[in-house]
C-alpha cells in the first residue's frame, strides 16, 4: 500500500490520536518556506502510540508485523519537544509506515510498546538512556549501551560533556 | 529411538562427509601455499592505496581546504605569506587520529596533497605519530634575513605603541601583550 | 528478561537433613545436596563473542538456563558524531560500525542523504559500480560469517579458505578505492572514483574462481554431518518470533520468510536486476532439521554468496562508460527534511534516519543497526541449550559488535 | 634395599607382568657389556634406571617437539599457508625449540585462588602417566625397556591416568571454564575407554596375544608366507571396522579434535588449560602429543603390522635378523607408521568441526560401543571359520 492508502485505512479504522500527516512539500519562496524533502510521516499523540501500534499490527490490511525502529530526535536546544520516531514494516504487504510523535522535553513519558513488539525492548532502552524518555511499563529499564551509572542523556542537544568519569579525565 | 536405517545412515553420513572434507583439505595440503613471506617479498601496492600522505609543498597555497574537510581535524597547517612566497610554520598530520578516509585529498584546489603508498606506522612513542609533512621551509636565506629585519622593526614599533598605550590606559595592557605574543 | 538474580532458581531446592520412616518401618535419611546454578561471564573477551560483547550465562552443568547479553563495550557514539560533523565527513564513520560490510554502510548512508536531495541525479555507471561493490562486500561479509561460524563450531580450516577469497575481494577494493576495510568509497551523489582499467575484468575473473571454491565450502562445512548435527534443531526462530523481535535479513529468511529489501522494496537498480531474473532469494526450509534453526540461517548466508555473484555478473554485463558522480558541491548542504532509507545489509535492514534543517550538519543521524536488533533474540534462544550450543547460536546471529554498540 | 631389589627385579628379570622371558632390558644389556668390575651393583642399577628414564624423557620431548612442528606445518599447508618458516632456517624446524625456550623463561604464574599444591602437581601427574605408558612401548624386536605379556593393557591403563591430572588441573585452577573442561574430560574418557578396549579385542583375537612384540611378530606371515604383510586389517575384514572405531576412540582419549571438548577454545576459552602458562602449560601439550604418538603406536602394532613390512621380511630372508641394522629398520618402520597415524589425526583435526558433549556421549555409548561389540562378535566368527578352514 502507498502511504496515502495507509493513512486512509488508519482513518477508516478510527485510529486514536492521529494529529495530522506530515508530508514533504516543495520550497515556497513567497512565504520563505524552505520546504521539506524526504518521506511522509503520520503525526500522532504520544499517549496513543501503543494503541496505534496495536492497530497497525493486527489489522489485516496494514499488518505491520515488524517494528523496525523506535528512536527519538532532539531537533534543537530551544525546541520544547522531542520527536519520537517509529518505523514499521509489513513483510506480507511490503509497505512501510513512519510515525512521529512530539513529546515535551519537560516530562518525556511514553507508554512502552514492549507488549506489542518484543523488538521495542532494546530500542526503548537505548532511547531512554540517550534521550531521557521514560517508557512506562518497560520490563527491563536499564541502560543498554552506556554504563549503569552514567549521568545525563548524551544525545540531547543540551547535553554537557562530562570532564571526568570515575577519576579519568576526558578532556 | 532411532530406526536402524537412521542409525546406520548416521554412521554412513558421518564417515562419508568426513572423507569428503578430508579430500578437500588433503588437496590443499598438497598444493603450494598462497601467502607471500612478508618482509622478504611484498605484494604490489595499487596506485590508489591510501597510505601516509605526502605533500607537494611548492604547489600548496595554505588555503586550509584539506584541514576543513578532515572529519577529525587532524591536519594542522600554518604559513606566513610574503608576497608570493610562503614561509611554512607548520603542516602536521596527526596519525593517531587520521582514519585514512582520503577526504582531505579531494577538496584541494591545487591538487597538492596525496595519499602515498607508505603504510608502516611503527614508532616507539605516540607523539612521533604527529607527522611533519613539510620538506622545506619555503624561503631563500636572503628573504629570511629581510623578513627577520622587517619583523624586528615591526616588533619594535609595536612595542613602542604598546608602551604608549600602556601609559595612556593601563587597562588595555593585557590585549596589547597578547598581540605581541601572537606575532612572536 | 529481568535481572538474572531475580530469576535465580536452584535446580534442587536446598533443604536440611530429613528423616523419613518408610512403610516397612525402616528409617531413611536424606541428605539433600544443595546445588545452585553457575553464573558464567562469557566475554567481554571470549573467542566466541565476535568482539567485545558480554553474555552472562546461567548454567546448570552443561545446560544453559539463562542468558543475558550486555552491550556497550564498543560504544563509540556514532550517532552523536553524526550530529557534529558535515554530511560528507560522516561518511568515514559509517565504515566503522559494521566494519565487515563498510560498502553497504556507505551505501545506506548515501542513499538516505540522497533521499533528501530530490534534484540530485545519480549516474547509471555510479549505480552499477555501487551495486558491484555492495554485492562483493556482501560476499566478503558472508565469507566471514561462514569462516567464523566454522570456528565457533570448532572447524578451523574453513576460516582460512574463506579468508583466502575474502583477501581477493579486499584486494579488488584496494584497487578501486585504496582501502581494504574502511572504504569510504560510495559517497553522496555517486562514488569517489571510477573503476581503474582492468578492474571490472578482474571482478569477472573473481566470479569464475569463486563459484568453484564455493562448492568446496559447501562440501567442507555445510554438508558435513558433524556440523549438521551441531547446528540443526538449535536456536529455532519461528516465523512469529522473528516478526516479534523485528529480525531482518538472513535471520528472517532463515525462518522461512520470503522477504528481501532488494526485491521487495527495491533501491538503486535492484528492481531492474530482479526483473531480469538474475537472482533468487534463498530461504531456510528446514532441510536438515526444523525451519529457522542455526543450520538454516547459515545455509541462507552461504547461498546468498552465490546470488550476489549472479548480481555482480549481471552488472558487469550491462555496465557502460560514463560519469560516476552526480552534481554535488564540495561542501554539501542538504535541503531540510527527514528521511529514512533501509537497505539490505548482509546482516539485515540497515536503516539510516537522517534529519536535516538545511545546514551543513545533520540534526539527527540515526542508525538502525541490524546486529543490534538481531542480538535481542539471544535472550530467548539460549535457555535450554547446551553450553556449546550457546556458542553456535551467537555465531548464527552473525553479529558485528561494532554495529550493535555503534 | 627392598625397593632397589624390586627395581633390580623389574629391570633385569623383566617380569613386570606375566611370566619372565629370555633376554633382558636392552639398556641393562648394553650397560652390562661396558660395566667396570669395581662398580657396585646398586650403583649399576641406579645408572641403568637413570639412563632408561632419561631415554624416555628425551623420547617424549623429541616426539612432542617434532609433533608440534609437524602439526603447525600440516595445519599450515592444509590451510594454504606455510606455518613457521624462519626459526632455524629450513622451514622453521627450530620453531618448537624456540617456543620451548620462551615457555621456560616465562613467568611462572599461579592464580591467586588456585589450589597451589594441586595446580603444581597436575602437570607432573599428566607427564608421569604418559612416561609410564611409553616405557611399555617396544622400540624394536630386541630393543625394549620391559618385555610385557600384557603390554597393551599397561599402555591403556597408564595412558588413561593422565585424565586424573587433567581433572586435577581443572579443579585446582579455580576457574569456571577450567572446571568445565575437567568435567568434560572425565566424562569423555570414561565413555571412550570401553569402545577403545573392546575394539582392540578384535585384533587381539586375530593375533592371539596381548604383547606388542608378539603381536608384531604374528603379523609377519600372510597365509603362511613370511612376507611381512600379514597385517591384522588384511587377514580379517572386521579389523578394519574395528580400527575405525579404535581410531575414533583414540581421538577422544587423546582429546584431539573433533573431540577436543576439554579445551574447546571457542567455547571454554581454553578449558582446563585456561589458567596455565609457561612450561607447565607446555607439559600438557607434551602429554597430548606423546599420547597421540602412543595411540598411533598401538594402532600400528595391532592393526598395521607393527615392525613388519616387506623390508623386514626381506632382511629376515637375508639372515640379518637380530642385528643392529635389522633392529633399526624395525624401529624406523614403527616410528614411520606411528607418525602416519599422527598425521591422520592432524588431518582429521583440521577438517572436522567439534562435536557437542551430548553427541560425544551418544557417539561413545550408542554408536561405538555396540558397533565395537558387533565387531568382536563378527571377528570371533571369522576367526573360528578361519580356524576350521585353514587350521
Amino acid at each position: 500500500m502507498e502511504f496515502q492508502a495507509i493513512v486512509d485505512r488508519l482513518r477508516a479504522l478510527n485510529a486514536p490520536g492521529i494529529v495530522e500527516v506530515d508530508e514533504p512539500r516543495a520550497p515556497d519562496k513567497e512565504t520563505k518556506d524552505k520546504g521539506r524533502s524526504g518521506r511522509p510521516f503520520v503525526m500522532i499523540e504520544p499517549a496513543s502510540l501503543v494503541d496505534i501500534l496495536h492497530l497497525c499490527r493486527d489489522d489485516e490490511r496494514l499488518q505491520m508485523e515488524v517494528l523496525i525502529d523506535i528512536t527519538a530526535s532532539d531537533p534543537a536546544v530551544d525546541d520544547a519537544n522531542l520527536w519520537i520516531l517509529v518505523e514499521l514494516l509489513s513483510v506480507k504487504h511490503r509497505h512501510r509506515l513512519a510515525l512521529k510523535a512530539l513529546l515535551p522535553k519537560a516530562n518525556p513519558v511514553l507508554p512502552s510498546a514492549t507488549a506489542i513488539y518484543r523488538a521495542a525492548q532494546w530500542h526503548e532502552r537505548e532511547c531512554a538512556e540517550m534521550y531521557g524518555v521514560t517508557f512506562e511499563g518497560h520490563p527491563d529499564p536499564r541502560n543498554i549501551l552506556l554504563p549503569d551509572d552514567w549521568v545525563g542523556h548524551p544525545m540531547r542537544k543540551d547535553y554537557e560533556f562530562p570532564t571526568e568519569y570515575h577519576g579519568i579525565s576526558c578532556e | 529411538m532411532v530406526s536402524a536405517s537412521e542409525y546406520f545412515g548416521n554412521v554412513w553420513k558421518t564417515l562419508s562427509t568426513t572423507w569428503g572434507g578430508m579430500k578437500i583439505t588433503g588437496k590443499y595440503f598438497l598444493q603450494k601455499p598462497i601467502p607471500v613471506q612478508y618482509p622478504d617479498e611484498r605484494l604490489p601496492i595499487p596506485d590508489r592505496y591510501r597510505g601516509i600522505h605526502y605533500l607537494e609543498q611548492e604547489k600548496c597555497i595554505n588555503c586550509l581546504a584539506c584541514a576543513r574537510a578532515c572529519p577529525i581535524d587532524c591536519i594542522e597547517m600554518d604559513a606566513i605569506r610574503h608576497g608570493k612566497e610562503l614561509e611554512w610554520v607548520t603542516f602536521t598530520l596527526d596519525y593517531q587520529k587520521c582514519m585514512f578516509c582520503e577526504l582531505c585529498v579531494y577538496p584541494c584546489p591545487k591538487d597538492c596533497i596525496h595519499m602515498g603508498t607508505e603504510y608502516a606506522l611503527v614508532t616507539y612513542d605516540r607523539s612521533e605519530l604527529n607527522y611533519d609533512l613539510l620538506s622545506f621551509k619555503g624561503m631563500s636565506r636572503d628573504a629570511r634575513i629581510r623578513k627577520k629585519e622587517a619583523e624586528e622593526k615591526k616588533a619594535a614599533k609595536d612595542a613602542a605603541k604598546a608602551t604608549k598605550a600602556a601609559k595612556a590606559a593601563p587597562a588595555e595592557e593585557a590585549p596589547a601583550e597578547e598581540e605581541k605574543g601572537e606575532e612572536g | 528478561m529481568t535481572d538474572l538474580k531475580q530469576q535465580h532458581t536452584p535446580s534442587i531446592q536446598p533443604s536440611s537433613e530429613e528423616e523419613r520412616i518408610l512403610p516397612s518401618g525402616e528409617r531413611e535419611f536424606f541428605f539433600d545436596v544443595s546445588t545452585s546454578d553457575l553464573e558464567i561471564n562469557m566475554g567481554p573477551q571470549h573467542p566466541a563473542t565476535h568482539g567485545v560483547m558480554r553474555v552472562l550465562l546461567r548454567t546448570d552443568g552443561e545446560l544453559v538456563t539463562g542468558a543475558q547479553p550486555h552491550l556497550g563495550y564498543l560504544h563509540r557514539c556514532a550517532e552523536k558524531i553524526g550530529e557534529n560533523v558535515e554530511w560528507l565527513q560522516y561518511l568515514p564513520y559509517t565504515d566503522r560500525y559494521d566494519y565487515l560490510s563498510a560498502m553497504n554502510n556507505n551505501l545506506g548512508y548515501s542513499l538516505a542523504v540522497e533521499s533528501l536531495m530530490p534534484e540530485l541525479e545519480i549516474p547509471r555507471r555510479a549505480t552499477l559500480i555501487r551495486t558491484i561493490c555492495a554485492e562483493l562486500n556482501r560476499i566478503a561479509s558472508a565469507l566471514i560469517a561462514y569462516g567464523t561460524y566454522g570456528l565457533d563450531i570448532g572447524a578451523f580450516t574453513p576460516f582460512f579458505y574463506a579468508f583466502r577469497e575474502r583477501e581477493w575481494i579486499q584486494a579488488l577494493f584496494e584497487k578501486i578505492c585504496g582501502a581494504r576495510l574502511t572504504y569510504s568509497f560510495i559517497r553522496i551523489g555517486g562514488v569517489f572514483n571510477d573503476a581503474p582499467p582492468g578492474w571490472l575484468k578482474e571482478v569477472g575473473m573473481f566470479c569464475d574462481v569463486f563459484e568453484e571454491k564455493w562448492r568446496e565450502y559447501y562440501d567442507l562445512l555445510v554438508e558435513n554431518h558433524l556440523f549438521v548435527m551441531r547446528t540443526k534443531d538449535i536456536g529455532i526462530i519461528s516465523e512469529e518470533m522473528a516478526y516479534d523481535f523485528g529480525l531482518t535479513g538472513p535471520m528472517l529468511r532463515g525462518s522461512g520468510v520470503d522477504f528481501d529489501l532488494r526485491r521487495d522494496m527495491p533501491y538503486m537498480d535492484y528492481k531492474e536486476i530482479w526483473d531480469a531474473g538474475v537472482y533468487q532469494i534463498p530461504l531456510g526450509r528446514g532441510e536438515k532439521g526444523t525451519t529457522g534453526d542455526c543450520w538454516d540461517r547459515f545455509y541462507v548466508r552461504v547461498q546468498e554468496m552465490m546470488e550476489s555473484i549472479k548480481i555482480v555478473r549481471y552488472c558487469l554485463e550491462v555496465i557502460e562508460a560514463g560519469p560516476v558522480i552526480g552534481d554535488v558541491p564540495k561542501v554539501i548542504k542538504v535541503p531540510p527534511g527527514e528521511g529514512y532509507v533501509g537497505i539490505e545489509n548482509p546482516r539485515g535492514e540497515l536503516g539510516h534516519y537522517v534529519h536535516s534543517d538545511g545546514g551543513k550538519i545533520a540534526v539527527r543521524c540515526r542508525v538502525r543497526a541490524p546486529s543490534f536488533v538481531n542480538l535481542a533474540v539471544l535472550e530467548d534462544l539460549m535457555p535450554g541449550t547446551l553450553l556449546a550450543d550457546s556458542v553456535a547460536i551467537i555465531g548464527s546471529t552473525d553479529i558485528v559488535v561494532g554495529e550493535t554498540d555503534r | 634395599m627392598s625397593f632397589l631389589a624390586l627395581v633390580q627385579d623389574t629391570i633385569t628379570k623383566d617380569n613386570v607382568m606375566g611370566t619372565p622371558h629370555d633376554g633382558g632390558n636392552f639398556v641393562t644389556e648394553l650397560l652390562a657389556k661396558i660395566r667396570p668390575e669395581w662398580l657396585p651393583e646398586w650403583m649399576f642399577i641406579l645408572t641403568a634406571v637413570g639412563i632408561a628414564v632419561g631415554f624416555i624423557v628425551a623420547m617424549v620431548s623429541v616426539i612432542a617437539m617434532w609433533s608440534v612442528w609437524m602439526e603447525r606445518k600440516v595445519s599450515g599447508h592444509i590451510q594454504c599457508r606455510y606455518g613457521p618458516m624462519y626459526a632455524g632456517g629450513w622451514h622453521g624446524w627450530a620453531q618448537t625449540l624456540a617456543d620451548g625456550v620462551k615457555l621456560l623463561l616465562k613467568e611462572d604464574m599461579i592464580p591467586k585462588g588456585a589450589d597451589r599444591a594441586l595446580f603444581w602437581l597436575a602437570p607432573a601427574i599428566v607427564l608421569a602417566g604418559i612416561f609410564g605408558a611409553l616405557a611399555a612401548m617396544p622400540l624394536s624386536y630386541d630393543w625394549y625397556f620391559a618385555r610385557m605379556d600384557l603390554g597393551v593393557f599397561t599402555i591403556l591403563a597408564l595412558g588413561s591416568t593422565t585424565t586424573i591430572g587433567v581433572v586435577m588441573a581443572g579443579w585446582a585452577s579455580n576457574s569456571k571454564w577450567s572446571l568445565y573442561g575437567a568435567m568434560r574430560e572425565a566424562a569423555q574418557v570414561v565413555a571412550y575407554e570401553i569402545p577403545l578396549g573392546v575394539s582392540l579385542l578384535c585384533p587381539l583375537m586375530t593375533l592371539g596375544t596381548f604383547s606388542l612384540l608378539d603381536a608384531s611378530r604374528e603379523q609377519a606371515t600372510l597365509f603362511g608366507w613370511d612376507c611381512g604383510m600379514g597385517w591384522a586389517v588384511f587377514t580379517n575384514p572386521f579389523n578394519m571396522a574395528a580400527f575405525v572405531i579404535f581410531w575414533i576412540a583414540a581421538l577422544a582419549e587423546t582429546k584431539r579434535a573433533p573431540f577436543d571438548l576439554p579445551e574447546a577454545e571457542s567455547e571454554l576459552v581454553a578449558g582446563f588449560l585456561t589458567e596455565y602458562s609457561g612450561i607447565r602449560w607446555s607439559f600438557f601439550f607434551m602429554e597430548e602429543y606423546a599420547a597421540m604418538f602412543l595411540m598411533s603406536v598401538v594402532g600400528a602394532v595391532f592393526f598395521f603390522g607393527g615392525f613388519e613390512t616387506p623390508l623386514t621380511a626381506l632382511m629376515r630372508a637375508a639372515d640379518l635378523e637380530g642385528g643392529v641394522l635389522y633392529n633399526l629398520v624395525c624401529f624406523g618402520t614403527l616410528v614411520l607408521k606411528a607418525f602416519a597415524g599422527v598425521f591422520l589425526m592432524m588431518w582429521l583435526r583440521w577438517t572436522l568441526p567439534r562435536v557437542r558433549i551430548d553427541q560425544v556421549m551418544t557417539m561413545g555409548y550408542k554408536y561405538l560401543t555396540p558397533l565395537a561389540l558387533l565387531c568382536v562378535l563378527l571377528t570371533a566368527v571369522w576367526e573360528y571359520v578361519r580356524y576350521l578352514v585353514v587350521g
